[in-house]
């Protein structure tokens, strides 16, 4: 129960219309108050334990993703937000866009919507705790994402 | 031809645009946007000026293979749509202001000229 | 000694995904070069293969913020292609989104500028007053955020009677507590230590960067396109730009509390007027031509190009956001600012980098 | 055996300077560590010797007067050629007045018949200082003079490696004489030796500063002769010892504290004290071993030896107050000045200067806990401040810059020269370390005199800040690890030795205390301060500095540090970069705007525009004249 | 002043806060929740793939399938008002939040279409 | 040395971190409350210390982590000797290795945004450090003796002839615990330009170390204030308590202001105050 009770979490927007983004924030907002199970925006990944990605992935933020993915220290856990995050959305299909954030880091939990309620990201916050808790006892590591200059991703 | 087409005056040479830029300038417009349209393999340029709440519409050709002519001298604001069309339309505008050569939305590794 | 740091694109204090390289010398910034693209996806070219009704939700999607004036900018767009008339209703249900829009992405703005200031308490404030409004904006819309209440040929909602009772009521709780608000932000003395005097711009310079909104009006400019001729239903309600002269931050923030206000006046005039009856006009074929269209949105003036070719989809899109013309300006204002005062005068532009790049 | 001693002192090393000029440059390594070890035995047997004073009569005295007055005269007229070749009109001026002095008291003076030396436990600690720090600065340099004089295309180590030691030869002299006529000698050379040493580039700027360094230093000397005659006409006085006792005595109390403000005054000249500062500074020009000679062991020194030397003369007076506030002030004023300089080496002559400020304000206040913590500053500041020029001559050699910001990455390219370069900065501003244990010991001392002690608080944040910012830029690991570093013994066992005497002399704060300054202050004042340890703490009367307590600490640190270090899953990752980093290249490169890659950087707050040079300098030349103007006229009334 | 004025309401009075989860408001009859496909009268005319703007929709005819892919559904109800047969209603339950595997896949009980879809 | 002095540091070494975690749980309720939210269990930072303890220990540099050590084992010994009524200047310098601990060990990362953070914090000490001397001169003044027991001893409170510096120790305590408008350096909520400031490169079990530390040294701030008014320790508690909140107030109703201004009220406001303050004492000449 060591991490379940103070998960740190660092928004990374990646493409998002903004709209799960401050939904996102609202979350910590007094309405929702995320605090109230130990939530912090801490602003440097080092600190963090939950990445709450929203938006997809276009070919520019695709290494600071991967960046600050990997500068999580381990257990940590990966929450997609929003419809873009899961699977592109409605913009999959844009020239720039990737798609999903599973097309570059593996994701743990989806938060569906476009945008989510905030209670539906505070249900995913919620999800996440429990995988990381299951993911400290069993030392599972987020394994290291190569970063390669501008590399596009294979299964793009 | 289409029907309800935007008021422009037609521009001729890259000489006369800056010219009439610079002038409107004086007149007190504001550089609102320009618009970039493909046409007849080369692209069409509409720029958009705005005083009063009236729009001021330039239209310019820009044969294939220009080099169309920044107005980022002039209009420093200019400088973020034309370095957008060099991504997007793989253009080279002369004189920009900072020049991102291609990079302002685009990496090296995403789609080149994706709107050509 | 000069000191290079990159400030983005992820980083705490923006909301967005932009960069920014400062050189500071001497806690000054000397340059600042901005990094743009994170959030480009290319909607101007993905409008190919949607019809220009799913264009809809995808401008409303160019940003979660004002995305219902992105709607209902780009549904005029088409309907002036179009050439038709809609229904006096649905012109006055259009408004009636579009400010209370505007008051969420102000009291939006608000909290975040605070935050940029280190203001947590003052942030939050803000912020749990806005959720009136989203509230709102939900019973009528279904969605807090995203409103998809503009479609060609008029709206796709009607207001009830209940909808109107609660928008009046929420104007009542909310605008007492812009009134709070404004005291904090116009006299609160560390407020004021921070912005005052910061990034002025003169009404020259304004003008000719070719800022817009309340960046512009800051300045003293007064233009707003809610008095244009293009809206025309502004005219019945009579409004009037709120212009400050200072052209500092001060002045911004004070531009926008004050536009809080007029958009209360705006949703009460509008709803008084409002007429009875349909709130769609049939629309048929596809759209050919040319045409412009702008609004006021929160963040100042939108221009939508629209071309379409005879077919479902229309042949180009473009849109100049207001971020798009404000952003120039930053690289006049951020040079000689402090280091600690590079967020306050990103924020100030109120930088929405989604619709910046699309 | 005193009596060999001595004579040995000021022998040896005129010795060494004779054989630096005699043999040739490939054996000046063996030279060296000779030297150091003689000077160290030397000196350790003079500790071993005692205490006593050595009457110098007869015969010998005659010889030794004449060739004091030979030398003098000489010294005369070289600055005399020297000024006259480059057309320095103010050098001129000053030595005319200076040989007008001399001549003078030659003619009315009364005739002395003996000398003395004086060996007290100050002396002994100076010239521990002197002779062991000096010579291990002197062989540091043979390991630094090679490749400074190659980038400048140099060659003039014979004047070099003989002024320095020369110099030693001169400072020993002066800590162990007592005639006055002697030690002005003595004073006199040492200020010659600097200005050699000080335009040692023979560029325009060294000459300028050496001529500068010679005209301030000039000044203090017209001051000491002039306070030699007015003690020798009107008190008939002649030694430094008589000083002192006379005050006890006399029924002239009050007007001896002219030449004894006359007395401070070349003392605040040789110290650079604040109107005098800017040789000191300009002395920067010249290769780092001499930087460092002349701000730990040698020059500086001198000045503050003389001035604590007099404290019986002024303690508890109006111008002991002076002194005091005058320290003071110069203390805080080049802690500030030091805030805004990047360039080490400015760094550290504004803290020299700043702490011999301390080092009079505590002689001025002259009760028997301020004057202990006078003479301990004394030494802690000589080795630390040594270690401090040689570990940032040996930077400048190592990265090519002496300038703060670039010593960014410092414990990455050189880790031993950064962690000794720490430690004397640590040694400086914070416990258990010496130098911070006597300011501790002065600000208590201080805490009589409100004016006094808020200066010195001041004085003492400032402080914290300039050199904390300096340890931080040497300690983050931001530079790649690709520099040339060349460890040489010659250079790197000096720095070691003085950095080991920087934790051994605070370790033993108190038998150094016990064993020196306590006697001494005795000597001085005939009361011992109120001073005792025991359990490793330094208690006075009024407070107590546990500090054994805190090395304990910090070995417990040190301790859990390494304990704990791989308890939990170590892994190295890269910098937090907003995400725009890239892993393939240096961690401290991001992406910018235009899609290539720029390296980060960040650099300290220098407050250039509060705390900047021009804007403080003129405040402090008006404020310091004016202590210096109120001194003295509390000397005549 | 105004800041100090606003803290000590805020701390006199009870939490602005809604206890999500643990206190759950009854969503607004109005909400957009989720999609909810009633195969009952589903003729597979593909009207509503056609219209959805995120192709979030996928109909198979052959194999009588209609899928949604939930976490593309942007919540338009295009698919809503288009669909002939009404089979698509929105919800006002919110969708779940959970693994992305979670994706609906129905098989419309109809063998034939019922009707040709309207041209 | 005796057994009994043995006993009291072991239990100022476990019963510290205790009162410093509730201190930090409180403060972030009161917090949450002012903001009109519900706030964190009043245990949050305890769990936030086991969590952190549990995680990678992800580090730059080898070297970072021994800074933080640093910085712990220094507080520790100051709030002890502060315990133990230990000469208040020496406290004071071996606070002073803590802080600069904490400095060194955020430019020891690397990172352009911690090396900012801490030439920041570095300009705090700046503007404090003074104060604290002169507190420590107030108390030597008034009993003649630097040492603590004699303010422990003496029967009158020292607050009531050092009102002024107990004003600008409020101030101290404010830029210490780096809260509102003194929070440039690094702050609990990272919304600033500096992402974590000095901190940014720590994570996992070195940050977990700061975090203990923060807990002792709440405890040691809010002592020093306690030492205002030891006469009547119930009134010393709630003075510091006072104290406290007030920072938290004033944390809740200001913005975050540039590190000059700080450095201007602390060298004319602040320092004029005590300097005032001290005036008085060396004048009138009064003693506890
Ligand atoms: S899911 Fe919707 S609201 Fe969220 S970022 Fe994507 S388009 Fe915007
Ligand atoms: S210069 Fe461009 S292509 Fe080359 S490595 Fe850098 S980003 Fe890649
Ligand atoms: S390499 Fe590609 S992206 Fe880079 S400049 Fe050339 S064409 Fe453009
Ligand atoms: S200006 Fe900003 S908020 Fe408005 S539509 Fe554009 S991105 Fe959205
Ligand atoms: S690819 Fe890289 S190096 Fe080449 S032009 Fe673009 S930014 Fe410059
Ligand atoms: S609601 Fe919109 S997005 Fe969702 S399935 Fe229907 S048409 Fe598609
Ligand atoms: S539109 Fe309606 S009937 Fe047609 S496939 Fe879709 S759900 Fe079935
Ligand atoms: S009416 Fe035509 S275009 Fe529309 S869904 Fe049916 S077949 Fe397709």
């Amino acid at each position: 129960m060591s991490l379940a009770k103070s998960p740190w979490i660092i928004h990374v927007n990646c493409n998002s219309c903004n709209g799960c983004d401050i939904e996102v924030v609202a979350c910590l907002t007094p309405l929702y108050d995320a605090e109230r199970f130990g939530v912090l925006n801490i602003g440097t990944p080092k600190q963090a334990d939950i990445m709450v990605v929203t938006g997809s992935i276009n070919y520019k933020n695709v290494n600071v993703l991967k960046n600050i993915y990997n500068q999580i220290p381990d257990p940590k856990v990966v929450l997609a937000v929003g419809a873009c995050a899961s699977t592109g959305g409605i913009f999959h299909d844009c020239y720039n866009v990737i798609g999903g954030v599973d097309q570059i880091i593996p994701v743990d939990a989806y938060v569906p919507g476009c945008c989510p309620r905030p209670e539906a990201i505070l249900d995913g916050v919620v999800a996440a705790l429990s995988i990381l808790e299951s993911k400290s006892q069993g030392k599972i590591k987020g394994k290291e994402v190569k970063l390669k200059g501008n590399e596009v991703p294979s299964n793009a | 031809m289409l029907e309800n087409t935007i008021e422009a005056t037609e521009i001729k040479n890259g000489a006369e645009l800056l010219k009439t830029v610079e002038g409107l300038k004086n007149d007190g417009y504001r550089y609102a946007t320009m618009i970039c349209l493909k046409a007849n393999d080369g692209h069409d340029f509409i720029y958009i000026f705005d005083k009063d709440y009236k729009l001021k519409n330039l239209r310019y050709f820009v044969k294939p293979g220009e080099k169309p002519k920044s107005v980022s001298g002039i209009y420093l604001c200019a400088l973020l749509i034309e370095n957008e069309y060099q991504d997007l339309f793989g253009l080279t505008f002369e004189g920009l202001a900072i020049d991102f050569k291609g990079h302002l939305y685009l990496t090296p590794n995403s789609p080149k000229a994706p709107l050509a | 000694m000069t000191t290079v740091i990159p400030f983005g694109p992820q980083h705490p204090v923006l909301p967005e995904p932009v960069s920014l390289k400062l050189e500071i010398d001497n806690d000054v910034v000397v340059g600042a070069l901005p990094s743009l693209g994170y959030v480009h996806r290319g909607l101007e070219k993905f409008i190919d293969t949607k019809d220009y009704n799913q264009t809809t939700y995808i401008c409303e999607r160019i940003c979660g913020i004002c995305s219902a004036l992105h709607g209902i900018t780009y549904t005029m767009a088409v309907e002036k292609l179009f050439d038709v008339e809609i229904p006096e209703r649905a012109q006055y249900i259009r408004v009636i989104i579009g400010e209370l829009n505007r008051v969420h992405s102000h009291l939006l703005w608000l909290g975040l500028f605070a935050d940029g200031f280190g203001f947590e308490s003052l942030f939050y404030e803000c912020w749990k007053y806005r959720e009136t409004v989203l509230d709102v904006l939900e019973r009528i819309t279904g969605n807090r955020v995203i409103h998809s209440i503009s479609k060609v040929g008029g709206a796709s909602k009607d207001l009830t009677k209940e909808h109107i009772d609660l928008i009046l009521k929420m104007c009542d709780t909310v605008e007492p507590q812009v009134k709070d608000l404004e005291k904090v932000f116009v006299n609160n003395y560390s407020v004021k230590q921070r912005l005052v005097g910061l990034a002025t711009m003169s009404k020259q310079l304004a003008y000719e960067a070719g800022t817009a909104g309340p960046t512009l009006r800051g300045s003293g400019n007064s233009i707003d396109l809610r008095e244009s001729a293009d809206w025309d239903i502004y005219k019945d309600l009579g409004f009037k730009p709120a212009v400050e002269k200072d052209g500092d931050c001060y002045a911004r923030t004070k531009v926008r509390i004050t536009e809080l206000y007029d958009s209360f006046k705006l949703l009460r005039n509008a709803i008084s007027k409002m007429p009875n009856g349909e709130i769609t006009t049939p629309i048929k074929g596809f759209p050919t031509g040319e045409a412009i269209m702008r609004t006021e949105q929160p963040r100042g003036e939108v221009v939508y190009y629209v071309k379409g070719k005879g077919t479902k989809n229309l042949e180009r899109l473009k849109i100049r956001t207001p971020t798009f013309a404000n952003i120039p300006s930053l690289l006049l204002t951020l040079p000689g600012i402090k280091l600690a005062d590079v967020p306050i005068v990103v924020l100030t532009i109120d930088p929405c980098i989604s619709c910046t790049e699309r | 055996m005193l009596n060999t001693t001595i004579m040995l002192l000021i022998a040896a090393p005129i010795l060494f300077s004779l054989l630096f000029v005699a043999l040739p440059k490939s054996l000046y390594k063996i030279l060296a560590w000779a030297f150091f070890i003689v000077g160290t035995v030397l000196s350790i047997m003079l500790v071993l010797d005692g205490t006593g004073k050595v009457e110098v009569a007869g015969s010998s005295f005659a010889t030794f007067e004449s060739i004091v007055l030979i030398l003098e005269a000489l010294i005369i007229l070289f600055v005399f050629y020297v000024s006259a070749k480059h057309k320095n009109w103010p050098t001129l001026a000053l030595i005319a007045i200076s040989a007008a002095l001399a001549v003078y008291s030659h003619f009315n003076v009364a005739e002395i018949e003996s000398a003395f030396f004086n060996i007290d436990q100050f002396s002994q600690v100076m010239i521990l200082i002197v002779n062991v720090i000096g010579t291990a600065i002197i062989l540091f340099a043979t390991g630094y003079m090679d490749h400074y004089e190659e980038h400048r295309h140099l060659n003039r180590q014979k004047t070099f490696y003989f002024t320095m030691s020369f110099f030693l030869a001169a400072m020993n002299g002066l800590v162990m004489v007592d005639t006055l006529g002697w030690l002005f000698l003595f004073w006199e050379i040492t200020t010659l030796c600097s200005f050699v040493l000080i335009s040692y580039n023979q560029d325009e700027e060294g000459i300028n500063n050496g001529f500068r360094a010679l005209a301030l230093n000039l000044v203090g000397g017209i001051t000491f002769a002039g306070a030699i005659i007015l003690l020798g006409t009107k008190f008939d006085i002649a030694t430094l010892s008589g000083i002192g006792t006379s005050v006890g005595t006399s029924t002239t109390a009050a007007l001896i504290a002219l030449p004894v403000a006359l007395l401070c005054i070349a003392g605040f000249a040789k110290s650079a004290q604040m109107p005098f500062q800017s040789w000191l500074l300009g002395a920067m020009v010249a290769p780092t071993p001499v930087s460092a000679l002349l701000h730990s062991s040698t020059m500086v020194n001198a000045g503050v030896f003389l001035i604590v030397k007099l404290v019986p003369a002024f303690a508890g007076t109006t111008l002991g107050t002076a002194i005091a506030i005058y320290g003071a002030f110069t203390f805080v004023m080049c802690s500030a000045l030091a805030l805004s300089q990047r360039n080490a080496k400015r760094v550290l002559a504004y803290s020299t200067i700043a702490n011999l400020g301390l080092i009079i304000a505590s002689a001025g206040i002259g009760t028997p806990l301020a004057v202990a913590a006078a003479i301990m500053l004394i030494l802690f500041h000589a080795i630390s401040k040594a270690l401090l020029f040689l570990c940032t001559g040996e930077i400048e050699h190592t990265i090519g810059s002496r300038d703060i910001e670039d010593m960014s990455g410092l414990i990455k390219k050189a880790p031993l020269l950064a962690v000794l370069i720490s430690l004397a900065m640590v040694s400086m501003l914070l416990p258990p370390f010496g130098v911070l244990l006597t300011k501790w010991v002065s600000m208590e001392a201080a805490s009589s005199n409100p004016i006094v002690i808020i200066f010195l608080i001041l004085g003492s944040a400032l402080t914290t800040v300039y050199y904390a910012k300096w340890l931080g830029t040497v300690l983050s690991s931001t530079m790649d690890k690709n520099a040339v570093h060349h460890a040489k013994l010659e250079t790197y066992f000096p720095l070691s030795f003085l950095g080991l005497c920087i934790v051994v002399t605070s370790i033993f704060v108190f038998t150094i205390y016990d064993y020196f300054i306590k006697p001494q202050v005795e000597v001085l004042l005939n009361i011992a301060p109120a001073v005792s340890g025991q359990a490793g703490q330094f208690t006075s009367e009024i407070g107590a500095f546990a500090y054994a307590a805190i090395f304990i600490v910090l070995a417990l640190a040190i301790l859990i540090y390494f304990v704990t270090k791989n308890m939990f899953t170590p892994r190295t990752a890269n910098y937090y970069m907003c995400g725009e980093n890239n892993l393939e290249k240096d961690g401290l490169m991001f992406r910018n705007g235009l899609c290539s890659y720029e390296k980060s950087s960040a650099s300290n707050i220098y407050l250039q525009n509060t705390f900047g040079e021009n804007k403080l300098t003129t405040l402090g030349y008006v404020i310091s004249i004016l202590l210096i103007i109120i001194a003295l006229a509390g000397g005549i009334l | 002043m105004g800041m100090l004025n606003l803290v000590l309401t805020n701390i006199s009075r009870k939490p602005a806060t809604r206890l999500y989860p643990f206190e759950i408001r009854a969503p607004y009859a109005e909400f957009k929740g989720k999609i909810v496909f009633n195969p009952e009268n589903c003729i597979l005319c593909g009207i509503c793939q056609k219209k959805c703007p995120p192709d979030a929709i996928k109909v198979t005819k052959d194999e009588k399938k209609w899928e949604l892919n939930v976490f593309r559904c942007i919540m338009c109800t295009e698919c809503v008002t288009s669909c002939p047969k009404d089979c698509i209603i929105i919800s006002n339950e919110r969708a779940k939040t959970g693994a992305k595997e979670y994706i609906k896949i129905l098989v419309p009980k109809v063998d034939t279409p019922k009707a040709a879809p309207p041209k | 040395m005796n057994m009994n002095d043995v006993l009291i540091a072991i239990l100022v070494l476990i019963v510290a971190p205790i009162v410093g975690c509730l201190a930090a749980g409180i403060d972030r309720r009161i917090t949450a409350r002012l903001q009109g939210r519900v706030g964190p269990p009043l245990l949050q930072p305890y769990y936030d210390v086991r969590k952190l303890l549990s995680k990678d220990n992800m580090v730059v540099n080898k070297s970072q982590n021994f800074f933080v050590v640093v910085y712990l084992v220094f507080i520790v010994l100051s709030l002890l000797m502060l315990i133990f009524r230990q000469d208040i200047l020496m406290i004071i310098f071996v606070y002073t290795v803590a802080s600069i601990a904490l400095v060194v060990g955020g430019m020891s990362t690397g990172s352009p945004y911690a090396r900012i953070g801490s030439s920041r914090e570095i300009m705090a000490i700046l503007a404090y450090e003074p104060i604290l001397i002169l507190y420590a001169l107030a108390i030597y003044l008034l009993t003649g003796t630097f040492k603590l027991s004699a303010v422990v001893d003496a029967s009158t409170p020292l607050l009531a002839y050092t009102p002024l510096i107990f004003i600008a120790m409020i101030f101290v305590l404010n830029i210490k615990l780096k809260k509102s408008p003194f929070d440039y350096s690094t702050s609990h909520h990272a919304h600033q330009e500096l992402v974590k400031g000095m901190l940014t490169e720590y994570s996992g079990p070195g940050f977990a170390i700061i975090e203990v530390a923060h807990f002792y040294e709440y405890v040691f701030l809010t002592g020093l204030l306690f030492v205002f008014w030891t006469v009547n320790p119930l009134i010393g508690f709630l003075l510091s308590t006072a104290a406290f909140l007030l920072v938290i107030v004033i944390d809740n109703i200001t913005a975050r202001i540039y590190w000059q201004w700080m450095l201007k009220l602390s060298w004319t406001f602040l320092l004029g105050i005590s300097i005032v303050n001290i005036a008085f004492l060396y004048f009138s000449g009064v003693k506890l």
